[in-house]
């Protein structure tokens, strides 16, 4: 069953690695589609930092680039999507100039991802065990009996019960959450310092969704991995991660740390966003709503992408692009924390 | 398991019966048998007698039963035109059409899948995209043109390959193959080309589709995430995963291969089942006519029911079900 | 203001049950019972004129089930469904609103044939020009333009086309609306405007909402009175501040223990709480008992009643009150 | 329910909308960057067009015994000597222009590709509703049937249909009898892929949620299936009856190759190649090249079409 | 060339080519028929092509010698003890292929065999009545009247061997509709000069020399292997490929190619054969309405219209003989007198037509095979586009043999191809008795219009006794000329026969009866 991999070089990239790098750097990223409508600019200039052990949450309504973002980092993105600018490191290490062969061995031993559907991510015809001694043997060369130690370890350590018995079976003999466990458990396989989590409790019951983000909290406080934690839930962010980036139309509009950032927005969009989530404690007349919707990329506004649905917003909002400035305690790219919006 | 296995064979058995009350249709309808097995001068009496020896007097359900359990047990009757035993000579004949389908099968999955794996994952290239552009001509060319075609180059022109029969056969039992001989073995070339033509385009396009829709799943992306180098995913996972509907496919095309085969039967004159069809059709000698309707039928609906309870077999999703 | 003497709709013992068993011939040869899967299980509800009543629960615990029954989509298997009197004495008219966006509007129509549907169905206008005009008019209620009714689905956004579904049940002029999941496919800032729509359109049509959803601070922005189900049974029915405030039932408390609470994050959780039962095989008793940190024997033995426990706080559970 | 109120007036666009909205619309700029779709389609829009002239185009009326001159008989193509005008491709053993008959065979290739893939269309549409929406008895029949034709290979079907029919048929209506006979026996085999087509979609669409509401405004099952789940099915139908239509004159070209398709007296592609064929060793090799070359451009156009239909159509490919 | 030959040896080395030319030895043919042979059983079904082709297994009393004249072969000698009795004397010494001796009762068993009711080929010997055993190598035979073609007939009557019948359970013809096969129909054991080795049917039959054959053999064959190839296309490829070496139907319209072909060569001549036009002559035609074909201007008009000449240079590439008579040359009751060709003139036959009452033509079913005669789909197309162009609506049915004579017998066709060569009998007297003749009896079997002339009857009647050999050959030749008179059927022309071999065969006779007779084949 198994086709024996030949041991990968040690070293992908040639430039040394920085002790104590962060676990991800990403500077200016910026991801095109041409398409027949035109170039579409899905991520514009976005620039990210996750620390080792680090939990970064990735918020954003549908179209705001999140996932992209996720992909563009692992480089899966799919064609004809591209890395138009921008620079990406994995614990120092530079990774979107690799070519795909060294990324493949990037992937996984630096790197890991978790997707959203555990349903889907699961190759259906192979058993569990199977996936993951080829993922473990893959990265770390070791006998098959060693290999499939490591498997049994690595599912009783996110939490499956009874391991030794799972691995024979497959994936669809495994419930939802059980799933999403074991797609953690191969994300963990070659000990990644740094994990992709794509909306990973999304399809997931609320009553689950609680455990698997424990359980992502508890790995990356143990292992100092940093986890860049891709949601459109604000409150498994609220949750679940230490520094939260609030995007937007392919930008980051906000960052910081999740209590300043969820407690006291700066960006009117952020802003926007809290007020609308229904409380849990009290019960509001109206809900403060955006109007409009979220800009589709082939008709992104001119200046700041949110200034049509923005209730402050001036006549320097439709002709310039806000940066990230320092704001409160985070960071927002919006004119009337960088100058006025006149 | 077991309630599949009668199910299937249940549905087997109805689609049998409903193809042998067509050919009985065709048996009993199409020209009086009793004119087609009579000479012109025979007598009023000879044909009443002939007509009461035959049944064809029964009520029609009484007719209909005794064709089933006649067909059941392989009788089919006798031939019109040669006078023999109808399952006899289809029996005869096997052997030639099953060699032809099998070689051509194994060209078009030899031949098909690399194809099909290519044209997938290096989908943009400009090899795959031309490959991906020939085979809609290979589906396209009918298959006596090719023939023709291959007989004119190959036979005619260049001198290189036989242009009809089988070549010298040899008996192993009641199986006759031309696989052992070297002129036999010259001789399937032209007509399983040309017979694969077609298969080899449909396998690869078949590949290409299924690879291009498992290449786009998330698992196959995964299992990219987590640094599993690409031939390990095209060859292991994606191929693995595409495998089961194409050898599904090319199982089942084996009842329509052997029915096509006739076109190719009679280009090449190889003297298999199609080609004793065909002639039965032109010499209106029915019963070979409803035999070979009906074992082509049972080839095709035997074929399916083995690939979809191996498939139940196989399937950890289907195997699991009872979990 | 709830005027409980004359309920819109009075759900009395209504269960569900779903043949799933395997084949005849299965069951023959390998000896495999009849599976029954009770969806919904005598579920009893009233709901009061002008009112939200709010069915919350996780997926698979018969929610969207209630919404089917109510509609008439699905025949009961068991109980009565009584609607009170409508507009000019005619009988209740019940209208649904769908969850997914994308699958709820015909991509082949324009969505002016969409909300024209009902009323020409129901023969509720005499005629195509009064039909139209009535299109435009929901169409403007709603918040889009009266020239959207030319256009295709497609070339609106997910909150638009929840406000064309609205229209759409609008169209029928009903008095109950039931909202299957309104907006758990939406942005949040989307799924504040269609509930702040669902809001105005309430208050304004006089309308009254059987809303389900699995999201507890939405619920809670939307109900007059909520009901938690847990595997096709109601767990605990009570006013919306009574519930959130002092759930009784251990089930309602594992869910407002577990969900993320953005003002008050990184709380101390108790997650470890299992995974919920196969409705093909519940437990005996209550079927939390398996989930309970408090379950005791009797739990395991007898089900439950649903109990008035104080001022229309209900629960079914022994160790409640 | 009058049929006036089906469609409003309000809301059909009009022309210019709709074409405009067709030039936008994404299969248009698939099919206008398509190099192979649109050289397929020219080709295919050539071949139909100047098979249906015809009788204007063709300097001959080959089906005319009377208009046949033996003494013109076996000409080579005008550029080669001994080539005669008008017969610009040659002409066969009766003398027959073959560039008549492949224009007039064309177009039995083409009519009966067209209406064999009607027939079953209309057929596999029906019952492929019927079985997906009703499910129950109704399925189960239809879809045994279904199974049982497809237990006989088309081709086999085709001859054994074609030739019984032909057998049936009295001789004053062989003439015009055939050409249906084959469309039947293509048609009668065809339906059953478009009806299990439509009948996995129609069980998939039938529990989408805008049926639902539709059903909650009282609309009537037959209507819910013609206006509702139909056009959201036919998609793939679409695809499978291009492809379908290729392949119909692919069987109808080698059931007249065989002999129990087209007679020689109302040549279709294939029955000229049979014919012609005849005459390959013997120098007239025109007789059989040309029908061949137009059947293989012509049934190349079709499924060069069909499948880029089928990738353009397809949502996964976008 | 060479570069070609070049990268044939480099693909496939010597390989293809020593399989496609080298397997057959010297004395070996390789034989590509038009059609297979139906049985191994020569009574199972009147074809007579597969009778001459078991005429290389089994033998008659007497055969045709190389000038188609009658010889001993069986038979040593016979005498005619009474008008209705011969008695032949037979040879002594002949074996069986299985060794048993050839006597007495194995002629008898194999007379009663073939003249049994259930016999197919009883109509090949119709005078006989029965046969006595005088001694081991002498046998009366009894006839039912004077008859002078006795000797023609037995030519085509193989004998078994008796034992082998009986053991074999064989005695009887097969029956067909008892649904039972005759051991004969895969086994053989003749004495002729070849033994079967083996049978595929469809695909091949070997005969391999009979070394203990009785005659000196002419032929130095040692092998036959007899493959159908019915495409004829196919057929062609196969010949100039080398994959055979005698094709016995070659098309005319590859004679020229085939001709020019170094290792070929080609040998023609025409057939015996008399193609010709059958008419409808009921009094309906057969979609119903009058029948104007009873008219003899209308049948005049038709023969008029049609070009025999265009036909003959184009369809027939000039290698046929336009027929002014319904038989050939060769055959006793021939008249050069009545073998003059009708030329063509349509408008004359317009002009008969409108005489008729039939200037807007009228419509009729036309009915040919498509395998039977030479070129035979064409030629009917350009007679049907001839009488088109006189105003006339045939309605062309072409079809196999098989579907087509049902209709052509049965009275469904209004006018249909014949063709007629008078054998095995080579007179006159076969086509006057089986078709020309009123439908009475075993008379006029083959009469499909149903017409009936009384003076050709009688004419006919007279000559079937007429000893006299000059009396009854102008009983016949008159008989003849009635029937070209009244168009009774319309002559088209002998049919030409083509056979191409390989340029090897130092001797390959070729018969006007268009049979191949490889005993006199030399390599």
């Amino acid at each position: 069953m198994m086709l024996r991999q030949a041991p990968a070089p040690q070293d992908p990239g040639s430039q040394p690695v920085p002790e104590g790098a962060p676990a991800l750097e990403v500077d200016s990223l910026t991801v095109e589609f041409p398409t027949r409508r035109g170039l579409l600019t899905a991520i514009d200039d976005v620039s990210i930092r996750i620390a080792p052990g680090e939990i970064l949450g990735v918020v954003g309504e549908s179209g705001a680039g999140k996932s992209i973002t996720g992909l563009a980092v692992l480089g899966l993105l799919e064609a004809p999507g591209r890395i138009a600018k921008g620079e990406i490191r994995v614990g120092g290490r530079r990774v979107d100039t690799l070519s795909e062969d060294e990324l493949t061995r990037v992937r996984g031993r630096e790197m890991g991802a978790i997707f959203q559907d555990p349903l889907t991510a699961l190759n259906p015809l192979f058993s569990i065990g199977a996936q993951l001694i080829e993922t473990i043997r893959l990265h770390k060369p070791m006998s098959r009996e060693a290999a499939q130690q490591k498997a049994v370890t690595l599912l009783r350590e996110v939490g499956i019960p009874a391991p030794e018995d799972r691995l024979k079976q497959y994936p669809h003999q495994f419930s939802g959450g059980m799933r999403q466990r074991v797609v953690i458990a191969l994300a963990l396989a070659a000990e990644p310092q740094l994990i992709i989590a794509d909306e990973p409790t999304t399809a997931l019951d609320v009553s689950i969704q609680a455990q698997i983000t424990t359980l992502l909290r508890r790995l990356c406080d143990e292992h100092r991995t940093g986890i860049m934690l891709v949601t459109h839930d604000m409150g498994v962010i609220a949750e679940t991660a230490d520094r939260v980036a609030v995007m937007y139309s392919g930008r980051v509009v906000e960052t910081g740390r999740v209590e300043d950032v969820l407690h006291d927005p700066q960006h009117p969009y952020t802003r926007g966003l809290m007020a609308a989530i229904p409380s849990l404690h009290a019960r509001s007349g109206t809900l403060a709503q955006i109007d409009g919707a979220m800009p589709r990329l082939n008709a992104r506004p001119s200046g700041c992408a949110f200034h049509p649905r923005c209730p402050q917003a001036g006549p320097r909002c439709l002709r310039e692009r806000p940066q990230l400035v320092p704001a409160a305690r985070s960071e927002a790219a919006c004119f009337i924390q960088d100058g006025g919006t006149e | 398991m077991l309630a599949f296995l009668i199910k299937r064979t249940a549905n087997a058995i109805f689609v049998m019966l409903s193809v042998s009350f067509i050919a009985f249709m065709i048996f009993r309808f199409v020209g009086d048998p009793v004119e087609l097995m009579l000479n012109e001068q025979a007598t009023q009496a000879q044909r009443d007698a002939l007509r009461a020896k035959l049944g064809l007097d029964d009520p029609f359900i009484v007719q209909f039963t005794t064709f089933v359990k006649n067909a059941a047990q392989g009788d089919f009757g006798i031939s019109f035109r040669n006078q023999q035993d109808v399952l006899a000579m289809i029996a005869e004949r096997f052997p030639a059409t099953f060699e032809l389908v099998i070689v051509a099968t194994l060209i078009s999955l030899v031949v098909g899948i690399p194809l099909g794996v290519i044209t997938a994952i290096h989908r943009q290239r400009w090899y795959a995209e031309t490959l991906q552009f020939t085979s809609i001509i290979g589906i396209s060319l009918p298959s006596f043109v090719v023939g023709i075609g291959l007989i004119l180059i190959f036979s005619v022109w260049l001198g290189w390959l036989p242009a009809f029969g089988r070549g010298e056969t040899v008996d192993l039992g009641w199986w006759s193959t031309g696989l052992l001989t070297p002129s036999g073995r010259l001789s399937i070339i032209l007509p399983a080309l040309s017979l694969s033509l077609f298969q080899i385009t449909l396998v690869m396009r078949l590949v290409r589709a299924e690879m291009l829709e498992v290449l786009r799943t998330d698992f196959i992306k995964f299992a990219r995430a987590r640094g599993i180098p690409a031939r390990t995913i095209h060859f292991r996972h994606a191929l693995h995963n595409c495998l089961m509907p194409v050898v599904t496919m090319t199982a089942m095309q084996i009842g329509g291969l052997i029915a096509f085969a006739l076109v190719t039967e009679t280009v090449f004159q190889w003297p298999g089942m199609g080609l004793l069809f065909i002639q039965a059709v032109t010499f209106v000698d029915v019963p070979i006519m409803a035999g070979y309707l009906c074992i082509v039928a049972l080839i095709f609906v035997t074929l399916n029911a083995l690939v979809d309870i191996t498939y139940a077999v196989i399937d950890p999703r289907l195997r699991g079900a009872d979990k | 203001m709830m005027q409980i003497n004359d309920p819109i709709l009075t759900v009395d013992r209504v269960s569900k049950r779903f043949d799933v068993s395997a084949p005849w011939l299965n069951r023959v040869l390998e000896g495999k019972p009849r599976l029954l899967v009770n969806a919904v299980n005598e579920v009893s509800f009233t709901i009061a004129r002008g009112s939200c009543f709010s069915i919350v629960g996780e997926s698979g615990c018969g929610k969207s089930t209630v919404a089917r029954l109510v509609t008439g989509l699905y025949a009961t298997s068991g109980g009565d469904i009584r609607f009170g009197r409508g507009a000019e004495g005619r009988p209740v008219r019940v209208q649904m609103i769908f969850q997914d966006p994308h699958s709820s509007l015909n991509p082949r129509w324009r969505i002016g044939d969409i909300i024209a549907e009902p009323i020409r169905e129901m023969k509720l206008r005499r005629d195509e020009a009064e039909t139209t005009s009535r299109v435009e008019e929901l169409l403007q209620t709603v918040g889009l333009a009266a020239d959207d009714a030319r256009k295709f689905p497609h070339e609106f956004s997910g909150g638009q086309r929840q406000r064309i579904s609205i229209a759409r049940a609008l169209a029928c002029e009903p008095e109950l609306l039931v909202c299957d999941e309104p907006t758990s496919a939406l942005d949040v800032s989307v799924q504040a405007q269609i509930l702040n729509l669902m809001r105005r359109l309430q208050q304004e049509l006089g309308l009254t909402y059987l809303f389900i959803s699995h999201d507890l601070s939405v619920v809670r922005h939307m109900s007059d009175m909520i009901a938690v189900m847990y595997l096709g049974r109601i767990v605990e029915m009570a006013p919306v501040e009574s519930l959130f405030n002092q759930p009784l039932h251990p089930y309602s408390q594992l869910l407002l223990n577990t969900i993320p609470d953005i003002h008050a994050p990184k709380r101390a959780r108790c997650v470890d709480n299992g995974e919920p039962p196969s409705p093909l095989n519940p437990p005996s008793g209550c079927a939390f008992h398996p989930r309970c940190a408090l379950a005791t024997d009797a739990c395991r033995e007898a089900v439950p009643p649903l109990r008035d426990l104080s001022d229309g706080h209900k629960a079914a559970c022994l160790l409640a009150g | 329910m009058t049929d006036t109120r089906t469609q409003p007036e309000t809301t059909r666009a009009p022309l210019a909308a709709r074409l405009a909205r067709i030039a936008d619309s994404d299969l248009w700029w698939s099919f206008k960057n398509s190099k192979s779709a649109v050289g397929a389609a020219a080709v295919l829009a050539f071949v139909t067009v100047t098979a249906f002239l015809a009788p204007v185009l063709a300097p001959q009326n080959p089906y005319d015994l009377a208009a046949l001159e033996l003494w013109n008989a076996e000409l080579p193509p005008v550029w080669m000597q001994g080539g005669q005008m008008p017969f610009v491709l040659g002409t066969d053993v009766q003398g027959r222009d073959i560039l008549s008959g492949i224009l007039y065979g064309t177009r039995i290739s083409i009519f009966i590709g067209i209406a064999s893939v009607a027939v079953s269309l209309a057929i596999g549409l029906l019952a492929g509703l019927a079985a997906g929406y009703y499910g129950g008895w109704i399925d189960n029949v239809l879809m045994r049937i279904g199974d049982v034709l497809l237990s006989i290979p088309i081709i086999l079907a085709a001859i054994l249909v074609s030739s019984v029919a032909q057998a049936l048929l009295p001789p004053e209506l062989r003439e015009a009898g055939i050409a249906a006979v084959l469309v039947l026996a293509i048609a009668l085999y065809s339906w059953v892929q478009y009806a299990r087509v439509v009948r996995a979609q129609t069980m998939v669409e039938r529990r989408k949620e805008y049926v639902q509401a539709s059903r909650l405004v009282g609309t009537p099952g037959r209507r819910l299936m013609l206006k509702h789940i139909l056009p959201n099915t036919l998609t793939p139908v679409f695809v499978a009856a291009t492809l379908n239509f290729g392949l119909a004159i692919l069987i109808e070209a080698t059931l007249s190759f065989l002999g129990v398709g087209m007679p020689p007296n109302q040549p279709s592609l294939g029955t000229l190649i049979r014919v012609g064929n005849q005459y390959l060793f013997s120098g007239s090799w025109w007789i059989v090249l040309f029908p061949s070359v137009q059947l293989c451009i012509l049934v190349v156009a079709v499924n060069m079409l069909g499948d880029w239909l089928r990738d353009a159509l397809n949502p996964k490919l976008r | 060339m060479i570069s070609k030959t070049g990268l044939k040896v480099a693909l496939l080395g010597g390989m293809a080519a020593a399989t496609l030319a080298g397997t057959a030895s010297a004395e070996t043919v390789r034989w590509g028929a038009p059609r297979d042979i139906v049985s191994l059983d020569p009574y199972s079904y009147g074809d007579s092509y597969t009778i001459n082709f078991l005429n290389h297994i089994y033998e008659g009393l007497v055969r045709f010698d190389r000038d188609l004249q009658i010889e001993p072969a069986l038979a040593e000698s016979w005498e005619i003890i009474s008008p209705t009795t011969w008695r032949f004397s037979l040879r002594k010494g002949v074996k069986f292929h299985n060794g048993s001796d050839f006597t007495a009762e194995d002629v008898l068993a194999s007379l009663t065999r073939v003249s049994d009711e259930s016999s197919p080929l009883k109509g090949n010997l119709p005078a006989y009545k029965s046969a006595t055993v005088v001694d081991d190598h002498t046998i009366d035979i009894e006839l039912t009247g004077a008859y002078p073609l006795l000797l023609n007939d037995l030519t085509n009557i193989h004998i078994f061997d008796k034992d082998w019948l009986v053991e074999n359970n064989a005695e009887m013809p097969t029956d067909v509709s008892a649904g039972v096969e005759g051991y004969a129909t895969f086994n053989t054991n003749g004495t002729g000069p070849f033994v079967l080795e083996s049978r595929t049917p469809e695909a091949q039959t070997v005969l391999t020399v009979n070394e203990g054959w009785w005659d000196e053999p002419q032929h130095n064959l040692t092998r036959i292997e007899f493959q159908p190839v019915t495409s004829a296309a196919t057929r062609v490829a196969a010949l100039l490929s080398g994959e055979v070496d005698f094709v016995d139907s070659a098309p005319v319209q590859d004679l020229p190619r085939l001709s020019a072909a170094p290792n070929l060569k080609v040998l023609e001549r025409t057939d015996l054969r008399t193609v010709m036009l059958g008419f409808n002559r009921r009094d309906e035609l057969v979609a119903g309405g009058e029948n104007p074909l009873n008219d003899l201007r209308v049948r005049q008009a038709m023969q008029l219209a049609v070009d025999m000449d265009l036909i003959q240079s184009r369809v027939m590439r000039g290698k046929s003989r336009n027929a002014g008579t319904l038989v050939a040359p060769s055959i006793p009751g021939y008249s050069e007198a009545l073998d003059s060709v009708v030329a063509a003139d349509p408008d004359k036959a317009r002009a008969l037509l409108a005489e008729a009452g039939y200037e807007d033509g009228f419509e009729f079913d036309f009915v040919c095979t498509n395998e039977s005669y030479v070129n035979e789909e064409q030629f009917c197309q350009a007679i049907a586009s001839m009488w088109s162009r006189i105003g006339l609506s045939p309605r062309l049915d072409i079809g196999p043999t098989a579907k087509q004579t049902p209709k052509r017998a049965g009275g469904k066709a209004d006018v249909y191809t014949i063709g007629w060569a008078t054998l095995p009998m080579l007179d006159t007297y076969s086509i006057l008795v089986q078709m020309l003749h009123s439908k009475e009896g075993n008379s006029g079997v083959f009469n499909w219009g149903n017409w009936s002339y009384p003076e050709i009857d009688k004419l006919t009647q007279a000559a079937s006794v007429e000893l006299d050999r000059e009396k009854r050959l102008s009983m016949e030749t008159e008989a003849l000329r009635i029937a070209k008179e009244e168009i009774v059927m319309m002559p088209l022309h002998q049919q030409p026969m083509a056979w191409a071999v390989s340029a090897d065969f130092e001797d390959f006779p070729q018969f006007p009866d268009n049979k191949p007779r490889m005993w006199f084949v030399t390599r």
